[in-house]
């Protein structure tokens, strides 16, 4: 894919995107992905801001996902939910043929989900945690 | 018999062996790569597993994930299907070397077969005829005097070759000198090797295979003959028939007979195909597939045999249930390949989604396929969205059959083969049965002039 | 051979005998009614003509417009597939008197096979066993004498009678009156006409049926019998299968004969079955279908024939290319019928849209459908969608791949019986063989009692 | 059907026509039809309104449908394009089994269309002529 097309795919793309209702957007391809967020809209007046309804999924959230076959075991300290996690922080790892895969936080933050029980087993992509960056 | 199979594969074949592992009382596990989540053999296996994203390497040939899965979800046996990594010796080891049965021949075998040259040479030593050539050739007299012995038209070969790359075809002495100096600049350049070997050339060979079994405690059956001449200019297979049509009873019992020599020579075990060009009163043997083809429901239909419950039955240690002389076919079989492909431009493959599927049914009709109505075709893997096949007590009903099959089938929103199939089937060539394998790219080269 | 056939239904069946036609190089014309134009059996005929709207009396039984349409195409023949005109003696007549040929047996034995009381003495007289029975009783007391000879349990009916009315079981002396009484003032309310005569009742019997097939040259074969005691409390099948389990030869035999002798004493020609209750050791004949059969699929299978094809040689005055001794049977077949029909609420029938269809398919899977993703059941036709018809070396095998069959099966939009065909599967009953008409219903009791 | 239903029903298929744009509806069943005609819109203000496109259907057409199978043959005089006809004029019959069935333009009105050729095969329901009742 030469670079110019890249660039002219990524702006098609964000012109559609801010033609949208949404607020994130992200598309995975070939190992590669683009992510694209929404600034707070500046025509958003305060008046009408709700508060966020308790099921709405909370904003910068990142899914931290399995990208091998395995069986999820936690790593110690036992990650909880509200855990505040460092930028490396190896919250899991993965088993798979006797190897233990690590599974980390990829940068830093607060822990909102774990989304898997220790000993499951897992698939490629499968969610295993998620974080909130701060 | 197996608890649990890994079907390592995609597409119909998947669906194929779930089929044949369900009716066995067999539990499966599916593997999909993330575009195919939605796919018809995610759906019908017990459990399924995700193991990469779209492109292959990651996914459906990624050898860890797959393992993994089939140990972490207590598989006792994995199918390869065909494709991927049906032939890969060292995938067939690796699960061995996890406990896991291979439904397939044996690493050995697999690896002998997979090296071309190997392969010919085991072949020669137990009498299977291959296609006359000679050894390294190291000077333009010597190839003068080989091609005058092996008779023109003959073909250089580079001994490193593959894909084409240092293969001369020549016609006559007048040629040699040019194309002994081309063929060796293209394999040096391509290969660093450039050193040449040199083979007969068959002109206008049928392209014939016979199927065989063997178990585990030395039987071999062979399973009857395919005809797999209809192939695109690519060399892939369109249409398969069996039997073969007008095929000598000399010619088709020198063929049973050496596929039988040459599976007793290797004590070859589970399914596997000898393919052979055949020409005039001549067989000459090209290669053996150590695995089911796609083509095998042909054989199925005259046979009245399930190919991949004797696959799962002997890699489970059973013994063929019959001798060859139980063994009786019966009337004929057509197979169609409709692929997502566009035959009037070079059969260039789409992807897409399918916005109206309709398949043919009633007696005879054998439809083997994984899409669906509103189903996606993915970019990333083989063209092939359904095998149609159509059984005739003879070759003109089979084929009379095949005919308004095709007519019933619906698939909209990808170009498909169905056309160019039917396009074959209305041939003179094709219902009179006598047909090489130059035949399809002649009448594609017929309907670009017209 | 003929050049156009008029194909006189709808749905499967129409697309049955369209294959047929196709696969001999025969023209068809289709009719249909308004809420049918976007069906399968228009599309795929070479012609089509609206016959009128929905309601059948006005287009599927519509005769003028039928045999109209049959002219103006220059049609030669005309298969009624089953239902509709089917055995109706007139249409066959009106159908000759046009120079019309109508692909089934001649309007004689239409019209006697049709009335039961004619069919069943016919086949007394070519010594077939029908239920033991009277003629009218006059009394009370010549009612207790018969009853006593006959043995109970027995059953008054209503010369005049149908549909149940005038109709009582009695099972023992002491009911006789109170339900000669009955049956008395219910015959006359409903018929005018009190009279009543009595059979035997044949307790728990099972549905077996045999298929006939006879020319023009007094050449006639049996290819078979069929079991489809699997039926519904309003006594239509759901589940029939070939050849019949746990039969004795000899009572195989007996109905071979009988069916043989039936045949030949009408001279029979075309495609016939013989329905037989089948009890003990004892085989009665109960009525004589003149026409194809829904269920005839299995009995292709297993004898590997094409039953459609094989009617329209017949019609159009070709011998049958068989005798009795070049018929064998191979394997095992059963049939699902998959009904747009609520299971858990008496059957009762389903109309709408198809939003997702996708249909079985693999090795000895036949699917009869009319039926696609999209399209609609209108409400004023049978509820049949489909017939999946699995095909086995054993019994087992036949009845482990239907399984299969029927799990890859989606139809959504409207209720099916694929799930209550299931659970027929699993039972104990079905597996071992061993059930009568009476399984069904009493299956279904008992799921509504839990 | 009994009549208190076939009121309720018509009632109701009015309400959700008035909730539509189309400006005439016509329901076929079992033989029978209910027909629905909007009246010119109140609210439609007459700058806005165009001139008809050329294409567009005329109003008031109704079709003279076949309601058998058979051939199709013109009465005389020839009905042609354009001729008014009388409430019971004969246009053409179909042929079938040997008997002509008379087709009448049941109703007087302008002949817009003629869609069937002398000597045609028509199937059931088959538009035959097209009449604008004037």
């Amino acid at each position: 894919m030469p670079g110019n097309n890249v660039v002219e795919r990524v702006r098609s793309l964000v012109v559609a995107f801010l033609d949208t209702d949404l607020v994130r957007l992200r598309i995975e391809r070939d190992g590669g992905h683009v992510e694209l967020r929404r600034a707070r809209s500046r025509s958003a007046t305060p008046e009408l801001a709700e508060p966020q309804a308790p099921d709405a999924p909370p904003e910068n959230v990142d899914a931290i996902k399995s990208d091998l076959v395995g069986i999820f075991r936690f790593s110690r300290p036992l990650p909880q939910t509200g855990d505040m996690v460092d930028s490396d922080r190896e919250l899991a790892y993965v088993e798979a043929l006797g190897i233990r895969n690590p599974v980390r936080s990829i940068g830093s933050g607060r822990l909102v989900s774990v989304c898997c029980d220790d000993g499951q087993p897992v698939e490629y992509g499968q969610t295993l945690f998620e974080i909130q960056r701060v | 018999m197996f608890k649990k199979v890994l079907i390592a594969n995609r597409g119909e074949i998947a669906l194929r062996i779930n089929r044949a592992c369900r009716e066995l009382g067999v539990k499966t596990v599916a593997i999909f790569s993330e575009p195919d989540r939605e796919s018809l053999h995610v759906r019908h296996a017990n459990e399924a597993f995700c193991v990469g994203p779209g492109p292959v390497a990651r996914s459906y040939l990624s050898i860890p994930n797959i393992i993994s899965t089939a140990l972490i979800t207590n598989c006792d046996a994995v199918h390869p299907g065909y494709g991927f990594l049906a032939e890969n010796a060292r995938f067939a080891q690796i699960c061995a070397d996890h406990g896991l049965t291979f439904i397939g021949p044996t690493p050995e075998v697999i690896g002998t077969m997979g090296d071309k040259a190997t392969a010919k040479r085991v072949m020669r030593e137990a009498k299977v005829e291959t296609t006359p050539g000679t050894d390294i050739l190291e000077s333009v007299d010597k190839a003068r005097r080989a091609a005058k012995d092996l008779g023109y038209p003959v073909l250089l070969k580079a001994t490193a070759g593959g894909g084409g790359k240092g293969m001369r075809v020549v016609t006559g002495p007048d040629e040699l000198e040019r194309a002994f100096a081309g063929a060796q600049n293209e394999a040096e350049s391509s290969f660093k090797d450039g050193r040449l070997y040199m083979e007969k050339l068959i002109v206008s060979p049928r392209h014939i295979e016979v199927q065989v079994l063997g178990d585990n405690f030395g039987n071999v059956v062979i399973l009857g003959d395919r005809d797999c001449s209809v192939q695109k200019p690519s060399h892939q297979k369109l249409i398969e028939e069996a039997p073969a049509a007008h095929l000598s009873e000399k010619i088709r019992n020198s063929l049973y007979a050496m596929a039988l020599r040459a599976a007793q020579a290797v004590h070859y075990t589970n399914a596997g195909t000898l393919e052979f060009l055949v020409s005039g009163d001549h067989a000459y043997f090209m290669e053996m597939n150590t695995r089911i083809q796609v083509e095998h429901p042909v054989t199925e239909m005259v046979y009245n045999i399930d190919l991949v419950k004797e696959q799962i039955r002997i890699a489970a240690g059973e013994a063929l249930g019959y001798t060859q002389s139980d063994l009786r076919p019966r009337g004929h079989a057509i197979e169609c390949r409709i692929n997502a492909e566009d035959a009037r431009n070079n059969f260039a493959p789409a992807a897409g989604t399918l916005t109206n599927v309709v398949f043919p049914g009633g007696p005879g009709i054998r439809v083997d396929t994984h899409i669906y109505s509103g189903g996606t075709v993915p970019p990333f893997y083989d063209s092939m969205l359904a095998k149609i096949v159509a059984f005739g007590e003879t070759r003109e009903a089979a084929i009379a059959r095949m005919e308004r099959a095709l007519r019933e089938t619906v698939i909209e929103g990808v170009n498909t083969t169905i056309q160019q199939c039917l396009e074959v089937l209305a041939t003179d060539a094709f219902t009179s049965g006598h047909y090489a394998i130059d035949f399809l790219p002649g009448l594609l080269r017929q309907a670009d002039a017209a």
